[in-house]
């Protein structure tokens, strides 16, 4: 057992009661406190390297998974090497960023070429912890047969904290959209009926689809007929929302036939080839195709025209021209994912997306003096 | 559940392989090895399309799809920074539309960083990022109503789209704007070919961060991602040569094993 | 709209104004649904081989429909799995409906169920059950080959197994005459690795016209007997059974719709073509 | 209150969908109502479903039932997000971004076997006849298939100078590549067509069955 579990596993255990609201309410002082902590010591560069740490780490952890080899006996929690081995890896990881950040940062100075360094040190520290880990006596819990390493048993809480984490940023999206509409319905600027249209709708969805998730439908109600909540919550669900969605989705019907007689035109050997690929496919899908290429022999010593029915022709075209084609993109695809999963991953793009310098506290810009009221 | 829940090490070390190759090539150009990139069609029309909304007087409506903060996404925010720096020094307007709330924090502070970056912070509107709707189609209408309402002049669409791809471009089609799409997945590129005025097809979507900045780490990364290629291109090579030749034939021992551990 | 106002009669076909082409496309789609006009069709040797691995099923074993589809994509699995229950029951055997996919999906091919058992005067529990929605994807269809009563241990309706009349003579994969694939996704690569390739028992499915193209080498190599494409398979395999109905009125309306956008694109290039020779 | 809410569904959903199409004439009132109104819908519902079916099963029942009050943490990273509109906080909101950026990065290296390598071990397809293939056989798949797929894949170079000779040799088979795209383009174009007219198929459907039909018996029969 480790040293530290036992008051760890006292702290973490379930709690009710009063001792529920006490521990709630530590939490969140304790998160103010690191924060605010954080925000004082933290200068520029303090606060750019944490940034590139917690991003590093949020990938180190799903990648590490999935590479580590599975059912490795030293590298279980409950297992005291792995201790030493979260400990080692924790510190080789921190000081290869923090070697890798100080060094792209600052690439031409001598400081900067130094600091690289800290990579093969910080890689060199995790494989010590490794192999120290290795030595200690293995015991591992059942994984039920399933291909596992240690970090298995997380990734399923790791995914629902981050979509528990990302539903809290649903208030941005209201705060965007309420801002912009409020703006116009207070303002009486032009098509604010529409802005209020919008607050009814989505107030009155979001209190009718509560109401009745929080419903129960007595049982002697006569049949078809539901309690007014339930009701109005089908009104705006399956009668609004629903349709709206599918007719939306149903214009599409429209719009690839517009978009088919105003592209394929024979302008270029490129559109003519789409064109005539198109086509063969279209009339390959539907009986009309078969029709009117019933008549090819199907046995005989010209069963090799029955190729050339539309139906088999376009799935040829669909499995040896455009599979192959798709597959090409794809590789291309991924490739080019890997590599910008590798830049942001290692924070090594700079200016592209945001990872310049975040402001220190205390020297406001003008950034923000427009637009916001 | 199948055969890629982890990864043996053949397939550790090829991915390992492959990474190195690309964090490599990403830090030789950083000192100053010079890369070269080839022209893409698509990508040489982005100052063009800014520019006629610039002429225009009018906004210019950027749409980064539906995904949320995820890889595909994170390159539409890259092009985008590059657009905005562009339009911001020529005055003209962009307007975001997402469709994710977790993905709109992170639009709103690329996009007021890319403001600040060319020194035109003035000029950044907080109401031009907006979030328009979690949901599909009313993702697709409400964009063709900021289309229709701003009269926009030119629209982009980079990011992950799907079967909404079309009701945006034919409508915006219809409005008369100047239309410049990319997209990584090949399912709707048909559309955007029949509909916009230029297409970034596939990879080229990824090329595009480099090939419009022509910054070193971007273009390091471009001929790493071209080494890497040209692995998987021999691998497939190998690939069919064993098994042209062997056609017919039982496999040998060492090859069946081979192709275990390679998940063939 | 933007287009430009255009002179010439060959220049004006090649400039139709959106609307109408809309138009013309509701136009057709009503008219063909009130008042249908038929294409005889020929079945697809695909198609041919669901409707022959269920007429080939041994009328004492189970067949299990796999129906792993829910609202998305009901536009086509839908007809597929009304038209294969028809072809299961018109031929006086029986059927297990069973979801890995979507809890959705249960109640959607649980209604098409019913529908199909009254036209046959079939009984639930007798000819045909619903396992309903199973968790774990692959180590259910692996449990399936074991031991079916205890893998699938009650049906959708809380029912134990037990006390389903035609489950009692069904232990474990010999029990089964034929498997059947509904889906938009690729569930029948689950079936063929640990179903089929497993006990040999044969194997049909029924996809999505966009999921087509990846199966047919399946088809080829015998893992599969059949395959429905899309909503098309559907109508041919009613059309199979001499019971034309939904799907292959749907595929009437197809061909029309079909026709006029591809009569669209030739008028299209007809006055490309046409009016630039005329400026020349 | 109770009422059975049938029929003023049939009415509500006819009037959605018709109000939906008049944008296929123009963006007009009606349609940008039907937007607003679609667009507060979904948020309305968006913010229920975050409740019932995130929220409250994987937040807020496991610190309220089961006593794990370290849930707490949750709202703490998430409402870091919200410091963007702070200035001077702002570092803050990018501290939680990073997580969500990094985690995608991570996610995406998972990715990668599981969606590339079984379409790379597919592509090793044997290019000569066997007793059981034959000759015309190959050439048409196979064949086909590895030309198409290398050809396609040699047009997404992008750092080799077309003045050298791997880069002529690239660029040739880069144009050809680009030919063979098209063509994969125009068939997946096709093939999307039926599912997209089934989808208005089914509104149409509705309208005169469900809803004329309704009303009009004899539109009902004809449409069974």
């Amino acid at each position: 057992m480790w040293p530290l579990s036992l008051p760890l596993a006292a702290l973490f255990a379930p709690a009710h009661g009063r001792a529920l609201v006490w521990r709630i309410v530590g939490g969140l002082a304790a998160s103010i406190l690191l924060l605010v902590l954080a925000n004082t010591v933290l200068k520029t560069r303090g606060r750019r390297a944490l940034i590139v740490l917690v991003t590093f780490l949020g990938g180190l952890f799903f990648t590490l998974e999935y590479f580590l080899p599975v059912s490795d006996r030293w590298l279980w929690p409950a297992h005291p090497g792995s201790l030493v081995l979260w400990l080692g890896v924790l510190v080789g990881a921190a000081l290869a960023v923090a070697g890798m950040v100080f060094s792209t940062k600052l690439w031409d100075s001598l400081r900067g070429k130094a600091s690289l360094a800290l990579v093969p040190i910080g890689i060199a520290v995790a494989i010590v912890a490794y192999h120290f880990a290795r030595r200690l006596p293995a015991r591992i819990p059942n994984t039920e047969g399933a291909p596992a390493n240690f970090l298995t048993p997380w990734i399923e809480p790791a995914v629902i904290v981050l979509m528990v984490v990302g539903s809290f940023t649903v208030g941005l999206g209201v705060h965007s959209l309420v801002q912009l509409h409020g703006r116009t319905l207070l303002r009486r600027r032009a098509g604010w009926f529409n802005s209020l249209a919008f607050f009814v709708a989505m107030i009155a969805m979001f209190a009718f689809a509560l109401l009745d998730f929080y419903t129960e439908t007595p049982p002697k109600m006569p049949a078809g007929v539901l309690p007014f909540s339930k009701a109005m919550n089908e009104v705006l669900f399956t009668g609004i929302y629903q349709p709206l969605i599918s007719a939306t989705f149903s214009l599409l019907a429209f719009y690839i036939a517009s978009a088919a007689y105003r592209a394929f035109r024979i302008r270029s050997a490129e559109a003519a080839l789409m064109m005539v690929a198109a086509f063969l496919v279209m009339l390959g899908q539907v009986p009309l195709g078969s029709w009117l290429t019933h008549g090819l022999p199907q046995s005989g010593p010209f069963a090799f025209l029955s190729f050339f029915r539309l139906e088999r022709f376009g799935e040829w075209i669909m499995a040896w021209w455009n599979a192959p084609a798709q597959r090409g993109i794809l590789f291309g695809v991924a490739v080019g994912a890997l590599a910008m999963s590798l830049r942001v991953w290692l924070s090594l793009e700079r200016g592209t997306f945001f990872s310049q310098q975040p402001e220190a506290s205390g020297e406001p810009s003008s950034a923000e003096s427009a637009g916001q009221p | 559940m199948g055969k890629f829940d982890h990864a043996n090490w053949l397939l550790t070390l090829l991915f390992a392989v492959m990474s190195a190759a690309i964090v490599a090539s990403v830090l030789l150009a950083q000192r100053g090895r010079s890369m070269f990139v080839r022209r893409i069609p698509g990508l040489s029309a982005m100052e063009e399309a800014v520019g006629r909304a610039t002429e225009m007087g009018r906004p210019i409506y950027f749409s980064p799809g539906l995904g949320s903060i995820d890889i595909t996404t994170l390159q539409a925010l890259s092009i985008l920074t590059y657009l905005v720096r562009f339009a911001a020094q020529q005055a003209t307007r962009i307007i975001v539309g997402t469709a994710d709330p977790t993905l709109l924090p992170v639009a709103e502070e690329s996009v007021r960083e890319a403001y600040t970056s060319v020194g035109r912070q003035a000029l950044y509107r907080a109401e031009d990022v907006r979030f328009v709707s979690g949901d599909q189609f009313a993702y697709a209408l409400g964009s063709v109503g900021i289309m229709a309402r701003e009269q926009t002049a030119t629209n982009f669409y980079f990011g992950a789209f799907f079967a909404e791809a079309l009701i945006l471009t034919e409508n915006g089609r219809a409005f008369g704007a100047l239309q410049v799409a990319g997209c990584p997945d090949p399912t709707q590129i048909p559309f955007f070919i029949a509909t916009c005025d230029y297409v970034v097809i596939g990879d080229e979507y990824y090329a595009a961060s480099a090939y419009l900045t022509r910054e070193p780490t971007l273009t390091g990364s471009l001929a790493g991602q071209d080494a890497v290629k040209a692995l998987l291109i021999a691998l497939i090579l190998l690939g069919i040569g064993t098994v042209t030749v062997l056609a017919g034939h039982a496999q040998p021992h060492w090859l069946a094993k081979l192709f275990t551990l390679l998940g063939v | 709209m933007s287009e430009t106002p255009s002179t010439g009669f060959w220049q004006r076909l090649e400039q139709i104004p959106r609307a109408y082409i809309y138009l013309l496309l509701a136009v057709v789609v009503i008219w063909q649904l009130v008042f249908p006009i038929r294409f005889e069709m020929s079945p697809s040797p695909s198609s041919k081989g669901v409707y022959d691995a269920i007429r080939a099923a041994p009328a004492d074993k189970l067949i299990i429909l796999s129906a792993d589809w829910d609202a998305s994509t009901e536009a086509e699995t839908g007809p597929q799995t009304t038209a294969i229950m028809r072809a299961i029951l018109s031929g006086k055997k029986k059927f297990a409906i069973l979801n890995l996919v979507s809890p959705a999906g249960v109640k959607l091919a649980d209604a098409r169920a019913v529908a199909v058992a009254k036209e046959y005067n079939a009984t639930r529990g007798l000819d045909w059950c619903n396992w309903g929605y199973k968790v774990g994807t692959s180590n259910v269809i692996i449990g399936l080959t074991k031991n079916i009563p205890g893998t699938v241990k009650s049906d959708s309706a809380g029912t134990p197994v037990g006390k389903i009349p035609m489950m009692a003579q069904v232990h474990d994969a010999r029990d089964i005459g034929l498997v059947i694939e509904i889906s938009g996704s690729a569930m029948t690569e689950y079936w063929i690795q640990f179903f089929q390739g497993v006990s040999g028992t044969p194997l049909a499915n029924a996809i999505t016209a966009v999921m087509a193209p990846g199966y047919y080498s399946y088809l080829d190599s015998k893992q599969l007997q059949g395959m429905l494409v899309g909503a098309k398979g559907a109508a041919e395999l009613e059309n199979l059974e001499g019971r034309p109905d939904r799907a292959m009125r749907i595929m009437d309306v197809q061909s029309w719709a079909h026709l006029l956008i591809l009569l669209l694109v030739v008028v299209g290039n007809l006055g490309y073509l046409l009016s630039r020779r005329g400026n020349r | 209150m109770a009422f059975n809410p049938h029929i003023v569904v049939i009415w509500a959903t006819a009037l959605a969908t018709l109000g939906v199409y008049s944008v296929l004439y123009r963006e007009n009132p009606v349609s940008r109502l039907c937007e607003h109104i679609f667009v507060g819908l979904s948020l309305g519902y968006l913010l229920a479903i975050t409740w019932t079916e995130n929220l409250l099963p994987k937040w807020w029942s496991p610190i309220v039932t089961d006593g794990q009050w370290y849930w707490i943490f949750a709202p703490v990273v998430g409402f870091l997000f919200y410091f963007i509109y702070s200035r001077r906080l702002s570092w803050l909101a990018r501290l939680a971004m990073g997580l969500f950026i990094g985690t995608a990065a991570g996610q995406s290296f998972r990715g990668l076997y599981p969606l590339l390598w079984p379409q790379v071990t597919s592509s090793f397809k044997p290019l000569r006849a066997t007793p059981s293939v034959a000759w015309p056989n190959v050439i048409l798949h196979n064949w086909l298939f590895v030309i198409v797929l290398l050809t396609v894949l040699s047009y997404f170079f992008f750092s080799v100078r077309p003045e050298t000779k791997p880069g002529r040799v690239l660029s040739r088979s880069g144009s050809l590549g680009r030919w063979f795209l098209m063509i994969a383009f125009g068939a997946m174009f096709g093939n999307t067509v039926m599912a997209r007219l089934s989808l208005f198929i089914g509104r149409v459907q509705f309208l005169l069955h469900d809803w004329i039909g309704h009303y009009w018996h004899w539109l009902a029969q004809k449409m069974m």
